[in-house]
């Protein structure tokens, strides 16, 4: 399965060698995982929720997907992203990415990334010292996703 | 026509619901019309469905503008700009 | 450790755990894994030997790995590579990179991964079923590192 | 003045050794007298380590050209370019 939104933890190696086992050809495996910071706009998180929109989460996750498969040479992909409440130094989100070289799967991986950020239905609700706050859209990730609009895709 | 209309993050805490049905007795109806009839309930519903605030529109489980176009039953979702990741 | 040359395999989950969690503020982890192909210009790879020049190996590592601190705000970066003789699908190689954001972290992972294949002294020997045979470098890794030099670091 | 001259990969193969220990009588020596020394071996020898072969070449474990000046118990590798990663 291409997309999982769930509240369970993963274990990275586990998912990597399960994407990539499938298939000899592949050369590369670009992944990235965010994970929670104890720390953020100067203020202690204790804990982070993270809340969705189940249906148009899933949905959203897998047209990104598919349009990485589209615009890269890549074999393989697979997010999962989790939900509810998580505590600093969890892992929130993974993003793999299986090919036959390094060029596209990296470009790829940081693709999903991107658009996950802008178009993913999720929100962050971070528990701080100074009381519970929302977590406001950075311009950085708009502008990150944005330049996949004006990029030719070499 | 009947709408289902959703909130999800802070415009469900801040409208104390998560879900709102809307019915409108003629057809052509767009998103723009659902968000008229919910800026008539006043208060944080006029303040926080304002033209000028940032929030998000889903149709369906799709990111729309407020002039896509309603069918019976259709699923509205509003909510502010994503931050998973 | 910053870098490691190593017969053995690695366990990618157990790397990342071990370079994230030193530190809290870390929210990103960027990564790249390379893997041993079965198939190579078109013939058959039964195995993988890789040569490497003890000393110069780990030194050129550790200066790339300085390249990239000093060039990206990242926390911590690790590169493992393994030598001797390996299998299709067993792993090669791993590049980590640990930040507060994701840009900066994948961009430091793919710098180290351009640099590592034209600067770090490994030579891989393929046998496949037409014979054994030193693997060519190619055109591609040169220009892939090449940008490096040519772009501002932004 | 003495030279360690170390070889990898196919150029270790080809000239079957992976070491060669050479010595100059004066000093300001460079790499590109090592090289000299070696072809005039002759065969293999000259064959690969010929102006417009791509060998590369270590000073004591750092990429130089053959300009580079050398000093007592210098240790030099040639090898051809990397295919690691």
């Amino acid at each position: 399965m291409t997309v999982r939104v769930q509240t369970e933890d993963f274990d990275v190696g586990q998912e990597m060698l399960g994407l990539r086992q499938k298939n000899p050809k592949v050369g590369a495996v670009a992944s990235f995982v965010g994970v929670v910071r104890d720390l953020n706009d100067g203020d202690d998180v204790s804990s982070l929720t993270l809340e969705h929109y189940p249906g148009m989460t899933e949905r959203s996750l897998e047209d990104i997907v598919s349009q990485a498969k589209g615009r890269w040479d890549i074999y393989d992909a697979l997010i999962i992203h989790r939900v509810g409440t998580l505590l600093p130094l969890d892992q929130i989100v993974l993003v793999l990415v299986t090919g036959a070289h390094r060029g596209e799967s990296f470009k790829a991986c940081e693709f999903l990334m991107d658009y996950l950020k802008t178009r993913a239905p999720f929100w962050k609700k971070e528990q701080t010292s100074s009381g519970d706050r929302w977590v406001e859209a950075r311009e950085s990730d708009k502008s990150a996703a944005m330049r996949w609009e004006n990029t030719r895709d070499d | 026509m009947r709408i289902k209309v959703l909130f999800f993050a802070k415009l469900r805490e801040v409208f104390e619901t998560n879900q709102v049905d809307i019915s409108f007795t003629g057809s052509d109806n767009k998103v723009s019309d659902v968000l008229m009839v919910l800026r008539e309930k006043g208060g944080v519903w006029k303040d926080e469905l304002n033209e000028n605030k940032s929030f998000r529109i889903a149709l369906n489980q799709e990111m729309v503008t407020k002039d896509a176009m309603l069918n019976e039953g259709d699923e509205i979702a509003l909510f502010p700009p994503v931050t998973g990741g």
